[in-house]
């Protein structure tokens, strides 16, 4: 890391790059990169190290240590792969292939995309209806409220191709079940965060609507709304990588025939550990762009309210 | 006001009865070409749909207004609802239920939501009181989402291998009840409790991390997100390549799984304070430490709890799928998976329901410590309005 | 063209080969149908997607089938493509399984979600418990792939003669350091790959009409494919969504797949029997508890004769 | 009193107990007050000694616990549903994410006025409470007498005929609070508004009202109403009279009284 | 001015402007202030003029924008890492989750005293603003004025030699008011504190301080710094002195002008 320094800083004449990239995101994002591959590197060889010297057992083979860490690091089927060749795979399957060939990653995840979209938008206005409801009408909360937690602890693989099959049965196909699914995942932590949010405004202000009469539609636009933005956007990150995983989860019981759950699920089928790799790391890509969109979003949305930088 | 104010749901219980005396109450047999039933051959159930109408009548007229009006409404309708089960069953409706019958569930629900309604919104400085009330909300509600999905899968005859009706669930449920406890120790109590608070515990104590090493806080953080983001099923198999079949797998999965929620509310919740909270603790040249115990923590809890309620939910489901990819022959995901196999689907829905149960009953848990320890919160506060 | 929806037990690989390719050839269209091939996965379970309405004709293994029969799915099993089992238990040699009597304190991967069927009987018949008591077996629910076997979670695993088995080959391991216990050999074999429909609607004329085409045209796809395993092969992989099949394992596993198929589609009554009664003697926990009534039929197959 | 006048607020025999985990707080006790239309009724007494609740139970933000209260003939209730006043609280209450104009027209929004009227009636309430030019800043941006002054403004906007203001130049200067006075009394001597004020300063309770209400603390009980004969279109000036002095005393001994009752 | 005094807060041409979306803001400008040990300085001047700002840049809570300012010979930072001062703030600024009690034992919990000393301290403390028997009560539990007495009495069990108090009374009744003052005067001739303290009262500011400074408005200057030479033992009855009427008389000219330099 120091020689690393001396030479970025040295060859613009000056720290002040180097500070300045680390004052932003990108250099301590690189930084912490950096130590994680080390540390993934040294974690592949260790964890693919023993299956490596069993195959060299059973062909009686002498070996090195240098030789037991190059072959660790290109196993065809490691435990864990190593970077670079979840790198190389990444490449081939999203640069090296025509999007719209089923081996590219670009066309299974934007299957994946879609109905994550889908999802994550049903889903939130679900969420943040109900929220309403629960805030507002006290049977709701009172009524309702237990039974959206419960709803929640049903584990939804189990139930997951129930719901494809009857909604297929009622001529329901395609990218509508997935999505639902995804939904059906992700609106909680919309409710739950909303609920909490908007009933975040402090007694006063409360009461000052109060004196102006103000409608409960008029009160949730003035006040609640705006002071349950905080919770919003925090509940928002969560419930979009929430419904991508929905969206990967639905994929399965439609016989997984694309997208990144397809993926995954035929790379653990035949133990092609770099594939699934890839994937996995396609969709956590994916999942962290939209997290970066959230939060861009909330930064213009808390500018816009006034909050200082 | 000398108007006399309708009450509308019982306006509309009423004419449902009325009109369900009227419609057929069930369908053709296919193989013999009659009307399976009639209301007429069916006492018990006329008198109920004759009843529905009487009270729905009267309390159109005198309204709902105390907790005795609440309470005949329910009776009326849990008679009600004994005699469209009676019907189901006893006299051939199940699989042919038509107009009438279905009327006469709409009838019903406009009772018991007007019931719940009255019960919902009573208020009593007696706590007893009080809390009896608030719990019978909630259970009369759920009461009657399971009658109303009894009577659906029977009276539409949906196949039991798609939807068994509660009834068999529930007797699958004491019946099998040895089983389902060494299920849910190996996941509620071996995986999920740990997985949880290993995953709580190691995003709250990173929250702190990167909220003191700014360096980390830009570093990691969007990092983090990836890592929340890693879908459960192509981690589960992994894990378990790594941790091995049993709980200790599950574990890690949820450890990923509930890192993230914990992670961004901590977060967001520590830079909640106020900005003349700082500034008094700045005064005081509070140390770090000292100002994150004493005012950031405090003012994070909100948020924490956030977190802990939605990872309550979430360490019982992360255990159960992953017990999908690889287990010892117990626990609950392994049950579910494998009497799905079987086409024990009631067995798979008394195991869903036992999830529900503990997950609930996690998650009230959580609820009640976070009503304890941040009772000060505007949420909590005057809620008059 | 007559609509007709097949469900698969499992996703796109050439152990599917004779329908992909009656559809792909043209097969189904000659026979004036219209067919939809919907591929299965680790949680699809056939017998609940053709309840469900999802599914006109469904391929099942006969435990399986028998076992929703009982549970008020009224499967009929209307052909029999695989005259044979491809089931098989592969153990490392290394760990000194020889025989099945090595068997007690060893850990075994299983496949559950009705494919447990099989091996709960073998295991019975051999009289060993499942329970992992000292004198029994440990049983690990397997997860999708071979990986048990590679890092020693287990002794031994579940395999097809035509998939897993050659993973294991892949992975560096080779036949010699294998030890294999074909189901076929121990005489627990039970039927798999068949197709199965309602019992109802195998009153309607029609329907069975529809059904005697269909089957006709999967057996002469099933023929193409015993012949021409290369190009069935591609055919396979062509109609693989996900793209992650590879050829080589397809053009294996549908060399495999030939040596199981039998000659007609017509259930076999000796090994339809061979199988009930291996179902039936399961010990404490028999997979059915009566013999079945109905639960198959030649009409279908005795009009696609003719 | 002359029968011709209309009650604004009628009160008998108030109380009001808060229920605390340690026990209840009896924060009004026995309280009877009229006020009547074109009132200027200020209320004075030690600090925590029921002003603002009383204020409150008037406004509807608090049930009071015994006797009756009405509000133009209706109960609290319905005068707030008609919108019957405009409430000035002791903390500034701005909803930190509207700029100080859009706090100001808040109210209007919800009265569904145009929006020229809007910020006309913005425009002219911030002018009066020399804000203007700070239209667009944030609460946070602004100092404490100046928000306070902010939800002066906003309540003034709002126009309704009965004015409940809960000390609301306890944060501003002599020079300001002098010309506030002012133009609270010529708005308050225009327009037949009737104002009920919570004021720490005797000179400005003696100066401004038309009745003054001394408290006293727990329970908050009235113990002296002292009517002021000055005119409505009084000016600094009377600050001088011996009957202002005279009535300054008055109001002072009571508060002193007030006191050591309690203590 | 006695050179042995030695000079607790020391700014020279201090300025300070924020700078907001739309334009900086003038806050301070060309300040010039010694204030000396065992100073009692009152700041007054009109609404949004600085004072708050001044107060906080002597804090370290807002960093100067041009200048020098020095608090015990160091920098404000320092000073504040030394724990000089105790702050009261205009808000209450109370922590909701803390009752009474422990709101006030904060800052003593944070010096890390024994439980006993804090209780005892607390106690103390909450006796002088006459809040006994609220202790267990939540900030929300009291009133306006008590909530900001209960602010006060956290400043004063913190016991820093440096004061800095921004409207502390300004919530309060005239009784609590004048039995404050007297408290807060006593403190002060017997501790040798020093004490800046903001104020609209100007009254109040001749009463308590040996020195008052009146500021002007945008940008925020200092017009005026009059030196008043009561004795530290003073009590309520200079009030009635000329020399009294005459300070105030100055201070509420210079007020005067600072408002006409503005509107
Ligand atoms: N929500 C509450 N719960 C419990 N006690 C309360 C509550 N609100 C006020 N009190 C108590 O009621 C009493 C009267 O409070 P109130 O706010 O009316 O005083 P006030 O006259 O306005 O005082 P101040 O001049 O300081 O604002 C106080 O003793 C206070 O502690
Ligand atoms: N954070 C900020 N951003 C922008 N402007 C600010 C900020 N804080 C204060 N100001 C401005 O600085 C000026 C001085 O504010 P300050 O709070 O010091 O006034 P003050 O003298 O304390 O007034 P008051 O007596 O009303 O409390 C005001 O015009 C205010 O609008
Ligand atoms: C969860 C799970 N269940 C079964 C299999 C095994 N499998 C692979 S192909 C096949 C035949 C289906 O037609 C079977 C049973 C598996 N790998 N994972
Ligand atoms: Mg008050
Ligand atoms: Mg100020």
């Amino acid at each position: 890391m120091t020689s690393n320094t001396a030479t970025l800083s040295g060859s613009v004449g000056g720290p002040s790059l180097w500070t300045r990239m680390m004052s932003g995101h990108s250099g301590p994002v690189c930084v912490v990169l950096l130590a994680l591959l080390v540390l993934w590197y040294v974690g592949a060889v260790f964890m693919n190290a023993p299956t490596q010297i069993d195959r060299y057992d059973r062909a009686d083979q002498t070996w090195t240590t240098s030789q037991l860490i190059e072959d660790t690091l290109a196993q065809e089927r490691p435990i864990l792969p190593a970077p670079h060749q979840v790198v190389e795979e990444m490449y081939k399957s999203i640069f090296a292939i025509k999007i719209t060939s089923k081996r590219s990653l670009v066309y299974h995840s934007w299957v994946t995309l879609s109905s994550t979209l889908l999802g994550f938008s049903i889903g939130t206005l679900l969420g943040i209806v109900l929220a309403v409801g629960i805030v507002h009408v006290m049977t709701l909360e009172k009524s309702l409220m237990p039974w959206v937690i419960s709803s929640q602890t049903i584990p939804i693989l189990a139930i997951a191709p129930m719901v494809i099959v009857v909604l297929g049965a009622i001529g329901i196909k395609g990218l509508v079940p997935k999505a639902i699914i995804s939904t059906y995942l992700c609106f909680f932590p919309v409710t739950i965060s909303m609920v909490k949010g908007l009933r975040s405004p402090q007694v006063i202000q409360l009461d000052l609507m109060r004196t102006y009469n103000a409608s409960k539609w008029q009160t949730f636009w003035q006040l609640r709304l705006p002071s349950a933005m905080p919770y919003l956007f925090a509940s928002l990150k969560v419930a979009i990588a929430i419904s991508l995983v929905g969206a990967i989860i639905g994929e399965l019981p439609t016989g997984a025939q694309a997208g990144l759950g397809a993926r995954l699920l035929a790379g653990s089928y035949y133990g092609q550990t770099i594939q699934i790799w890839s994937a996995l790391f396609t969709a956590a890509f994916l999942a962290a762009m939209m997290v970066v969109i959230v939060g861009w979003c909330e930064r213009r949305v808390l500018v816009r309210m006034g909050v200082s930088a | 006001m000398t108007q006399v104010k309708l009450d509308k749901f019982c306006l509309v219980g009423a004419v449902a009865a009325l009109l369900a005396l009227i419609f057929p109450l069930a369908g053709i047999d296919g193989d013999t070409g009659k009307q399976v039933a009639f209301v007429g051959d069916i006492p018990g159930l006329a008198s109920a749909m004759a009843l529905c109408v009487i009270a729905g009548a009267a309390f159109t007229w005198i309204g709902v207004c105390t907790i005795l009006h609440a309470g005949i409404l329910l009776a009326v309708a849990v008679f009600g609802a004994w005699q469209a089960i009676d019907a189901l069953y006893d006299y051939g409706v199940a699989g042919y239920a038509s107009t009438g019958f279905w009327l006469f569930i709409i009838s019903l629900w406009a009772f018991v939501w007007r019931a719940i309604d009255v019960i919902a919104n009573y208020h009593s400085l007696e706590t007893v009181k009080q809390q009896s009330a608030n719990i019978i909300v909630p259970i009369a509600f759920g009461v009657w989402l399971l009658f109303v999905w009894e009577v659906v899968v029977s009276g539409f005859g949906v196949p039991q291998v798609l939807l068994p009706p509660p009834s068999m669930i529930g007797v699958r449920f004491v019946s099998s009840t040895d089983t389902m406890m060494a299920d849910f120790y190996q996941t509620f109590v071996k995986a999920a409790l740990s997985g949880y608070v290993m995953g709580c515990g190691s995003a709250f104590l990173v929250a702190i991390a990167v909220d003191r090493v700014p360096f980390l806080k830009r570093g990691l953080l969007p990092l983090g997100n990836m890592v929340s983001a890693l879908p459960i099923i192509g981690v589960a198999p992994i894990m378990v390549m790594w941790f091995g079949f049993d709980w200790q797998s599950k574990a890690a999965v949820i450890v990923i799984m509930t890192f993230f929620p914990m992670l961004v509310n901590t977060v967001t919740g520590l830079n909640a304070a106020g900005k003349l909270e700082k500034d008094l603790m700045a005064t005081y040249a509070s140390g770090y430490w000292s100002t994150l115990f004493r005012l950031r923590l405090p003012a994070a809890m909100p948020f924490v709890f956030n977190a802990l309620k939605i990872n309550s939910t979430l360490a019982l489901i992360g255990a159960i799928v992953a017990e999908f990819f690889g287990t010892p022959i117990v626990g609950m995901g392994f049950r579910i998976s494998t009497e799905v196999g079987r086409m024990n689907i009631d067995m798979v829905w008394a195991e869903i329901a036992l999830a529900a149960l503990a997950g609930t009953a996690f998650y009230g848990a959580v609820a009640y410590v976070e009503r304890k320890a941040t009772s000060w919160h505007p949420s909590f506060r005057v809620r008059r309005h | 063209a007559d609509d007709v929806t097949l469900q698969l037990k499992w996703v796109t690989q050439a152990q599917f080969a004779g329908y992909y390719v009656a559809l792909d050839k043209g097969f189904y269209e000659d026979a004036d149908l219209n067919v939809t091939i919907n591929p299965g996965g680790p949680d699809v379970a056939p017998p609940q997607v053709i309840a469900g309405g999802g599914a006109d004709v469904i391929v099942d293994w006969m435990p399986s089938a028998l076992a929703s029969r009982e549970k008020g799915v009224p499967l009929v099993n209307i052909a029999q493509p695989f005259a044979k089992s491809g089931m098989m238990l592969t153990c490392l040699k290394e760990t000194g399984v020889e025989s099945p009597d090595d068997f007690p304190g060893r850990t075994l991967g299983v496949w559950f979600f009705g494919n447990e069927y099989p091996f709960l009987s073998w295991m019975s018949k051999l009289g060993i418990p499942t329970d992992g008591s000292d004198k029994g077996v440990t049983v690990l629910k397997q997860g999708f792939n071979v990986d048990p076997l590679i890092q020693k979670q287990a002794d031994c695993i579940s395999t097809m003669t035509y998939n897993e088995y050659w993973q294991v080959i892949d992975a560096g391991i080779s036949a010699d350091d294998l030890k294999v216990f074909k189901y076929e050999d121990q005489g627990v074999a039970t039927l798999e790959d068949g197709l199965y429909v309602l019992e109802d609607n195998l009153k309607d004329p029609a329907f069975v009409d529809k059904m005697a085409r269909f089957v006709d045209a999967s057996m002469k796809g099933w023929m193409w494919a015993k012949e021409n395993p290369q190009d069935a092969a591609m055919i396979v992989l062509d109609n693989d969504m996900t793209g992650a099949q590879t050829e080589k394992h397809q053009v294996r596993m549908m060399t495999e797949v030939a040596k199981l198929l039998g000659d007609s589609g017509a259930l076999d009554e000796a090994a339809y029997q061979r199988t009930v009664d291996s179902l039936l003697s399961g010990g404490s926990d028999p997979v059915i508890t009566k013999k079945p009534e109905g639960a198959w039929t030649h009409a279908v197959t005795d009009k696609s004769a003719m | 009193m002359p029968a011709s006048k209309k009650a604004v607020v009628d009160i008998k025999d108030l109380s009001l107990t808060f229920q605390t985990a340690d026990g209840p707080v009896y924060a009004l006790s026995e309280v009877d007050l009229t006020i009547e239309e074109g009132d200027f009724v200020s209320f004075i007494g030690p600090s925590g000694c029921g002003k603002t609740t009383l204020l409150r139970v008037i406004a509807d933000l608090e049930k009071a616990t015994g006797g009756e209260i009405s509000i133009n003939g209706v109960s609290p209730e319905a005068a707030r549903e008609a919108r019957a006043y405009g409430y000035v609280f002791q903390a500034p209450a701005l909803l930190p994410w509207r700029s100080i104009e859009r706090n100001v027209t808040l109210p209007l929004e919800i009265m569904d006025l145009s929006k020229e009227e809007r910020i006309k009636r913005a425009h002219d309430a911030l002018k009066l409470v020399e804000l203007n030019g700070f239209e667009k800043k944030f609460p946070w941006q602004l100092s404490g007498g100046m928000q306070q002054r902010a939800s002066i403004a906003r309540a003034l906007s709002f126009d309704a005929d009965l004015l409940l203001m809960d000390e609301p130049f306890g944060a501003l200067d002599e020079i300001v609070r002098d010309h506030l006075n002012e133009q609270l009394l010529k708005l308050w001597a225009r327009t037949n508004k009737t104002v009920a004020f919570v004021t720490h300063s005797i000179p400005e309770a003696v100066y401004l009202s038309s009745k003054i209400v001394v408290m006293s603390p727990r329970p908050g009980r009235i113990i002296d109403v002292i009517e002021t004969k000055f005119p409505k279109d009084r000016t600094l000036d009377i600050r001088e009279t011996p009957e202002f002095l005279e009535i300054a005393h008055r109001v002072r001994e009571g508060l002193r009284a007030g006191h050591g009752h309690d203590e």
